[in-house]
């Protein structure tokens, strides 16, 4: 039945693309195909927290689609349910954005016919029970998403990032298809019942479990294979890179879950550090990027990548309990994971579309194009501060509580028998700490350079409150921000099940603790209680402004800015982007990116003004992708000596391959 | 009526750092002036510029927002709750649960946070200068205490500051390599935290080398008397910690009588006097960094706290 | 009769291997020409020999085909083409006669080696004449490959095709051997007279296929 | 039999050949396109009716089985909707002055000849017959290509006819040494060169001289089916001339000689001792694919582009059913008509395209959404289909192929892949450049039937999602009969 319901709204979803085609650009299309979007959301996410509930049973169905002689094999298990809430909520309420967001599109007939059809294709994923639908919904997800990336496509920026990203997607699915191909077998058992069935060597589940690094972690931003994240997410309309950031990327993480986790079987425990030290570098690259980076939206998108990195460790941590039969930690770092995907769903499609708000206020992207919005758009600004403090990872919202209970299960290690693993695990929550630091650092600057401070631009000095829709989704997503934060222990609760279908194994329940505080493992090891630290920051907050404000002075004298005395109404004096960005650039920017400044000093005498520049090169970007293209294009330039022939050189090809395939049958004869 | 008492030395714990906080900053600068050979102000100076701060009207710069005036509250909030979860002269305290040591790094973590934010809010280039450094310092030692946490937590088997300093109270942990490197790296980063020589100096108006100074250099009267308390009690807490976790005699626990509780307290004393007092010499006896250096004397307590875990399992498996 | 109808059916093919050699020696367009019209009386004679062992008189008719059409029409409109056309005498060699010679003697070692020991089922006639057709069609691609002008390329079209001819008539009661040799002489008619000859001699002052390639479909 | 003694069979034949000799004589292009629809359609339901009726019992020239329908169905019906498009196509190209009024004439013929040629290549139950008819088929397509008489068409007409005869005599030598195999067990006569008969008693031949012929016949009809290195004809042959004969071209003659090999490579598979065709195969096939994907990167006009995708499809193709396997037989099977279906709808708009911007230069081709959106995007669906994405049929094959080949031999599956990839991304870098981007030259809208382009793609999106049963089953027969 919950199946049935969550099958007709991506259905739905998926039909929704013909009359949005029909309509065009009609002035009333763009809100009635968001709003129309809105619905089947809400049911699946409904759906997916009544499956979590164990309200209704979870079934399995096949439709007669997909593959011939196997049909689609759809089915609804907990893992699929916590991923319907995940995508349905994020779909919903960025729905809602766009309801108002999508009204500055200059040309909505390139989004409107994607967008609800993305959606749906995700609700498939989520839901596939089999290789063949699997892949198939995933790649039209890519598909469409590409599609909705080109949306602006006369910005040259834009077709590039398609480019990039479709190439990527075309390499993650090869992967994934091999990877499918393994766990098949030649003889092509793709349902996901008898891939569970089969047994394979260790050596082909490595295999698997390297495929899979690829073919979901290039989706979902693993480094090396992040680099189409920044570029294609910020080429998007905000609500999009909104779905892309904030959804596309767990339903990436869906596939590398279900796979190694679900159907893939037992792994040997030195597989797992790979994965965690994959997640944790990535974490640490992810955020460094983001610090260096101007553009708001790629800032974001490379946080996104930073998250990525963290669910990543974190899954890996799991792997490795799980390998050595921990299931009690292995449930605590798998909670972890899916605790973080849900709250970074919330934050950072929140984040992103308050960098549309400011987009469509502005005008500009760039950091050092923005500033004063607080006062602009006060109410913008105050929910992207709620997004800002819930992705710093800092107490009482939800960002928090799932990085804590990731060092939870980082604390765990010296349960594992393996020594290497003992070292290694705490070394890589030293690198998630960095991360975790540096993301605190990194928001900081998105926000003061952003929002706070005087205006950088004309742009930004006229900038206005955005519209109610806009407001009201980012409204949602804080909210559930702030919940999750205070209520983390309802939240791991109900994804539970989930836990224990991948595991066998979950957290001891929350709800009975007292003052719902969260105690992964027992009291006397850890406790936090988001509730209390809320409540007590709260508390003595408002008493210690109310005691000053009684006791003490409430004067209060606006004046010109102190600045040393020696205030410069030129807002460029303010400090930028870039010059936020130098002590942690000058730190670990030399490193990573080799960065460096220059400084051109003209002559003495000479009246022009110096010139500082900084210079950073992405070395994944040049060392890797710009070496495969060379090479390719070395190839192809080479090969295509071959088109220029002369017919006589043609026919000595003939007679060339004649002989030796002659000589080949001479010999084996 | 255990309930009742519980709730009095919460409520006593909470009183007293902010009490004493203040208190323990006056005496790291007299006994800085004295070994300096200057008399110094005395010891309650602190209290009266408090005192005074709080009387005088507040100069907001035309263009601060909303959050610039908020801030201070919430930094002090912040920073108080973190002290309160500290045990000082008694563990198993009534709402110790609320927040383990992880938890309590990420609210040292919020209040600088919102201090950075306030830092850029006036648009500035001091306040940017001292935000953008201060998270730049933020960076290398939050790391470095969050691995400190983790050999504790990891010799422990808890992140929970009464079991940790239970346990570290036992006899069973003996001296431990690690546990020492672990001790020199928080006490690096405490330094650094709280914007002391070498890092920064609380005492500059240099501009060029200021850091948290620079950060908070808009802000005036009582707004400035909160994030003077509030880093008094951040003070006052990381000497507390590094009490409670590596020097946790004399501690009261949970159901000891009211003696011990007096001995927790005396005892209490002795160590943040002691604490200031090291503070304050390692304070005159040391120049101030460029602020570039910063990051390898950081490096140093992050590769410190690093070594510190790993070694704590290449020395129980041999 | 067994054994001299082998033998005279050996000596046939081998003559036409024979005359494929001396085509590939072969430095100047007249003389290829003449070597060609003697490769169709060989071929000729092959088939009528054939026709006769076999008892299958419609090979008779192919033989004909061979040497009215190939011995006496083809190489006699080519002449015309060389004047008219005034195309350099000289057959243009990409690598030199000696190096030809020897890698038609590789060819012709290959095959022979690879058919003697690939067909040892088949009966004798066939064998041989296998490999022998199978030496003149390697030949005669290795005469297309090697030759510059499109004169002597598609002479060696047509001695490749000659070979096929060989097999296909030493192929015992294979039918439609008649109509393959007529499609085939309607094929070589439309290479050496037909509209692209034609056309090209519209555009073109020589018929060299190298000055055919300077477009070479893409412009560089 | 059929109660009636109805025979589409003839009429699949007879239709194209009497219509061939009616519009070589009728004037007027308009009618003559019409005619050349008509005659088309006409055979088109008489293959369908191939359905319909009891198959005649094969003769010893005709044969109507599982295998060829489904070639025989795919090929009438390309060459409906091909005959369709060139309707309108033809019209552009009189209006212009690029073909003269006798030319189409002599078009049109030429069309229905080649459909002739290509019908009885598909029928015919006699190796021998087989190949005069592909003969026919490629010497027709030769006097097309070089339609428009300019130095490129007929160069590549030139190019075409040489290379393909080549091929031809390579093959006919591979076809006679396979009656030289089956003469001493079939007894001389036709007996020896009629399929049926060959495939049931290959197992008495001589296994190595099966080998040989094997040899001679994948490359003769390999060169056809355009197998690198001996492709060189396809690109340029493609490119010259006129749009709708590279449709066809791509879509139906390549098959038709595929056709050829696949029925060899079932008389080896027969065969016990004889040698393993699928290594041959599965090595041509990865060449032309790798060979191909990098030859697209350098492409300036856009059908040669194409006609090297269509090379790499091929390879695809063949390698899958080098394979071998019931799973990969069907890949291929499907590779085959989703191809075929694509690849000409490309051509279809690739053809209008060419026509309103006046040129075949990549370079001078951009931003069709925004300034032709059905045209533009018609095309972006075509390549999206080609290149493996779905929800495409190509996608389905190239699924299965990969994955299946992936549990067998790994090697193989990461050289496939690696050549998916390449190919992956200079289709798609193409494709970014011709439908984004600010629009250039000729913007007038097209005068263009979007029928034949619109109705090949739904097909491919349909199958891409969901196969009727009974298509599948009898996909799934044919597969197993290929061995």
């Amino acid at each position: 039945m919950l199946l049935d319901v969550a099958i007709s709204c991506a259905a739905f979803l998926l039909l929704l693309a013909v009359p949005a085609v029909a309509l065009g650009s009609r002035p009333f299309a763009s809100s009635l195909i968001y709003a129309l979007s809105v619905i089947p959301l809400a049911i699946v996410a409904v759906v997916g927290v009544s499956a979590l509930l164990g309200v209704g049973e979870m079934t399995t169905a096949v439709l007669p689609v997909g593959l011939p002689w196997l049909g689609s094999h759809l089915s609804l298990d907990a893992l699929s349910a916590f991923f319907l809430v995940v995508v349905g909520l994020g779909g919903a309420v960025t729905g809602v954005y766009a309801i108002g967001y999508g009204r500055h599109e200059h040309e909505p007939w390139r989004v409107l016919p994607f967008y609800p059809a993305f959606l749906g294709a995700m609700v498939i994923v989520v839901l596939a029970d089999d290789a063949s639908t699997f892949l198939l919904s995933w790649e039209v997800m890519s598909l469409l998403s590409w599609a909705l990336v080109l949306a602006h496509h006369r910005e040259s920026e834009a077709q590039k990032a398609a480019y990039v990203y479709l190439v990527m997607a075309g390499f993650g699915t090869m992967a994934l298809l091999l990877a499918f191909g393994l766990l098949a077998g030649g003889e092509g058992g793709y349902a996901f019942e008898a891939i569970r069935a089969g047994k394979r060597s260790p050596l082909a589940a490595t295999a698997i479990l390297a495929l899979m690094l690829i073919g979901a972690g290039s989706k979902a931003g693993l480094a090396p294979l992040h680099v189409w994240l920044p570029l294609a997410h910020p080429a998007a309309p905000s609500h999009v890179s909104a779905l892309m950031s904030g959804v596309m990327t767990k339903v990436a993480l869906y596939g590398f879950i279900r796979v190694v986790f679900d159907l893939l079987g037992p792994l040997e425990w030195w597989t797992s550090p790979a994965v965690i030290l994959l997640g944790s570098t990535t974490a640490v690259l992810g955020i460094v990027y983001a610090m260096m980076e101007s553009d708001i939206k790629k800032a974001l998108a490379y946080s996104t990548i930073e998250n990525i990195g963290v669910i990543f460790a974190a899954l890996g941590l799991a792997l490795a309990f799980k390998a050595s039969g921990l299931t009690a930690p292995a449930a605590l770092a798998f909670s972890a994971a899916l605790f973080h995907i849900f709250n970074h769903m919330a934050f950072k499609s929140l984040l992103f579309m308050g960098a549309g708000a400011v987009l469509n206020a502005t005008g500009r992207r760039d950091l050092d194009g923005l500033g004063g919005l607080i006062g602009r758009m006060p109410v913008t600004s105050f929910l992207v501060l709620v997004g800002v403090t819930a992705i710093s990872a800092l107490p009482p919202l939800n960002g928090f509580a799932s990085e804590w209970l990731v060092f939870q299960s980082v604390l765990k290690s010296p349960e594992l028998p393996q020594i290497g693993l003992q070292i290694l695990i705490p070394a890589a929550g030293g690198l998630l700490a960095l991360a975790a630091a540096l993301v605190a650092a990194a928001f900081v600057r998105i926000y003061g350079v952003g929002f706070l401070g005087r205006p950088r631009s004309e742009a930004a000095r006229q900038a206005k409150e955005v519209d109610r829709f806009s407001l009201t989704a980012m409204a949602l997503l804080a909210a559930i921000c702030v919940l999750a934060g205070i209520f983390p222990g309802l939240v791991l609760d109900t994804m539970a099940p989930a836990v224990h279908a991948m595991l066998g194994s979950q957290l001891p329940l929350q709800a009975e603790q007292p003052w719902l505080t969260l105690v992964p493992i027992t009291e006397s090891r850890s406790t936090y209680n988001g509730l209390l630290v809320m409540v007590f920051i709260a508390v003595s907050a408002s008493a210690a402004a109310w005691m000053v404000h009684r006791l003490a002075s409430r004067r209060l004298r606006r004046a010109p800015a102190w600045d040393c005395g020696f205030p410069n109404a030129d807002p460029a004096t303010q400090y930028g982007a870039g010059s936020f960005a130098q002590p942690v650039r000058r730190v670990l920017g030399t490193i990573l990116m080799r960065a460096h400044e220059e400084v051109k000093m003209p002559p003495p005498g000479d009246p022009s003004p110096a010139r500082h520049t900084v210079h950073t090169r992405d070395l994944i970007w040049e060392e890797i992708y710009l070496r495969i293209a060379s090479t390719v294009n070395v190839i192809a330039t080479r090969m295509n000596h071959l088109q220029f022939l002369t017919i006589r050189r043609y026919l000595s090809l003939v007679l060339f391959s004649l002989v030796s395939l002659l000589l080949v049958l001479a010999l084996w004869n | 009526m255990e309930l009742i008492v519980n709730l009095i030395v919460q409520g006593i714990q909470m009183a007293l750092v902010v009490a004493l906080a203040p208190l323990l900053v006056g005496l790291v600068r007299k006994v800085k002036a004295r070994l300096t050979r200057r008399r110094g102000a005395s010891l309650v100076q602190p209290y009266r510029d408090i005192a005074r701060l709080m009387r005088k009207e507040v100069v907001l710069a035309e263009n601060a927002s909303w959050l610039f005036r908020v801030v201070p509250y919430m930094v002090f909030a912040a920073t108080w709750v973190a002290a309160a979860l500290v045990p000082t002269f008694a563990t198993g305290l009534q709402f110790s649960w609320t927040a383990d040591l992880i938890a309590i790094v990420a609210l040292l973590g919020s209040a600088r946070f919102f201090l950075a934010l306030a830092g850029m809010d006036v648009g500035t280039s001091f306040g940017g200068i001292g935000s953008s450094r201060e998270m730049m310092i933020a960076t290398m030692a939050e790391p470095a205490m969050l691995l400190t946490v983790f050999s504790v937590a990891l010799v422990a088997g808890s992140t929970q500051l009464s079991t940790v300093s239970h346990f570290m109270a036992s006899p069973e942990v003996g001296l431990r390599v690690s546990l020492g490197l672990a001790l020199v790296a928080l006490i690096i980063v405490a330094i650094a935290e709280n914007a002391r020589i070498p890092v920064d100096n609380p005492a500059t108006h240099l501009e060029l080398t200021m850091v948290h100074e620079a950060m908070v250099l808009e802000y005036s009267g009582r707004h400035l008397a909160m994030i003077e308390i509030a880093a008094a009690l951040k003070l006052l807490l990381y000497i507390s910690l590094i009490a409670c976790v590596f020097f946790p005699w004399g501690i009261a626990t949970e159901s000891d009588s009211l003696g011990a509780y007096a001995v927790g307290a005396l005892a209490y004393f002795a160590k943040l006097g002691a604490g200031g007092v090291a503070l304050a010499v390692f304070e005159t006896s040391i120049a101030k960094m460029r602020v570039f250096r910063v990051p390898d004397f950081l490096g140093v307590a992050l590769m410190l706290a690093l070594l510190g875990t790993l070694l704590l399992f290449v020395s129980r498996s041999l | 009769m067994g054994n001299i109808a082998f033998d005279l059916a050996h000596l046939l093919a081998g003559g036409l291997v024979l005359v494929s050699f001396m085509m590939l020696y072969q430095d100047r367009l007249y003389a290829l020409l003449n070597v060609f019209a003697l490769q169709a009386v060989v071929l000729s004679a092959a088939v009528a020999w054939q026709a006769l062992i076999q008892d299958a008189s419609h090979l008779y008719v192919t033989a004909l085909i061979a040497l009215v059409f190939k011995a006496l029409v083809i190489p006699g409109a080519l002449h015309r083409i060389i004047q008219k056309l005034g195309i350099h005498r000289e057959v243009e060699q990409v690598v030199g006669v000696g190096t030809t010679m020897l890698a038609g003697m590789g060819l012709v070692a290959l095959s022979i080696t690879l058919m003697l020991s690939l067909t040892s089922a088949a009966d004798a006639i066939a064998r041989e004449d296998l490999a022998f057709a199978l030496s003149v069609v390697l030949l005669g691609l290795l005469m297309m490959v090697t030759r510059r002008n499109a004169v002597s390329q598609v002479v060696g079209f047509m001695s490749l095709e000659n070979g096929l001819i060989l097999a296909a008539t030493g192929a015992k009661g294979m039918p439609l051997v008649v109509e393959i040799s007529v499609a085939f002489s309607v094929l070589i008619a439309f290479i050496v007279i037909g509209v692209f000859l034609f056309r090209i001699r519209e555009r073109f002052d020589t018929v060299d296929v190298g000055a055919l390639d300077s477009f070479r479909g893409e412009k560089r | 039999m059929n109660p009636s003694g109805f025979d589409p069979t003839v009429l699949v034949l007879a239709i194209p050949a009497i219509s061939a000799a009616l519009l070589a004589v009728l004037p007027g292009y308009r009618l003559t396109a019409r005619l050349n629809m008509l005659a088309s359609l006409a055979t088109l339901l008489a293959a369908l009716a191939l359905f319909a009726v009891d198959r005649p019992a094969p003769g010893d020239y005709l044969l109507i089985d599982d295998l060829n329908i489904v070639f025989i169905v795919l090929n009438t019906f390309v060459g409906f909707t091909a005959a369709t498009f060139s309707a309108s196509y033809i019209g552009h190209e009189i209006e212009t002055g690029r073909l003269t009024p006798t030319h189409v004439r002599f078009y049109h013929a030429m069309y229905q000849l080649m459909m002739f040629g290509m019908n009885l290549a598909l029928v015919s139950n006699n190796i021998g017959l087989m190949w005069v008819a592909i003969e026919l088929a490629t010497l027709t397509t030769v006097l097309m290509v070089g339609i428009y008489r300019t130095h490129e068409a007929l160069e590549a007409a030139w190019k075409y006819f040489i290379l393909g005869s080549v091929g031809i005599a390579l093959a006919l030598f591979g076809t006679i040494l396979v009656y030289v195999t089956a003469q001493p067990v079939l007894g001389e006569g036709t007996a020896a060169m009629v399929w049926t008969q060959l495939m049931s008693r290959a197992g008495e031949f001589d296994a190595s001289l099966l080998n040989l012929a094997f040899v001679f016949l994948l490359l003769g009809y390999g060169t056809k089916v355009g197998l690198a290195p001996l492709h060189a004809w396809l690109p340029d042959a493609h490119a010259e001339g006129p749009t709708p004969i590279s449709a066809v071209l791509s879509g139906l003659l390549l098959n038709v000689a595929l056709y050829a090999v696949l029925r060899f490579k079932m008389l080896m598979a027969a065969h016990p001792e004889a040698l393993a065709p699928g290594p041959l195969m599965v090595g041509m096939g990865l060449l032309s694919l790798v060979f191909a994907a990098f030859m697209l990167y350098r492409r300036r006009d856009i059908k040669r582009l194409f006609a090297y995708s269509s090379i790499e499809h091929m390879g695809i193709i063949v390698f899958a059913f080098g394979m071998g396997g019931p799973l990969a037989n069907f890949a291929g099977l499907l590779h085959m008509v989703m191809h075929s279906l694509t690849k000409s709808a490309i051509f279809f708009s690739v053809g209008h395209v060419t026509q309103i911007k006046g040129t075949q230069k990549i370079a001078d081709i951009r931003g069709l959404t925004q300034s032709h959106p059905v045209l533009g995007w018609g095309l972006a669906l075509g390549v999206l289909a080609i290149a493996g994405m779905p929800p495409f049929g190509v996608f389905m094959s190239e699924f299965l192929i990969v994955s299946s080949t992936f549990a067998r031999s790994p090697v193989l599956a990461l050289v496939l892949v690696f050549g998916l990839l390449v190919a992956f991304g200079a289709l798609l870098m193409r494709l970014t450049g011709f439908i984004f981007g600010e629009p250039t030259g000729e913007m007038r809208p097209a005068q263009a039937s979007f029928v034949p382009l619109y109705a090949h793609m739904a097909i491919v999106l349909i199958a891409g999602v969901y196969m009727p049963g009974p298509m599948v089953a009898w996909f799934q027969a044919v597969a197993r009969l290929l061995g």
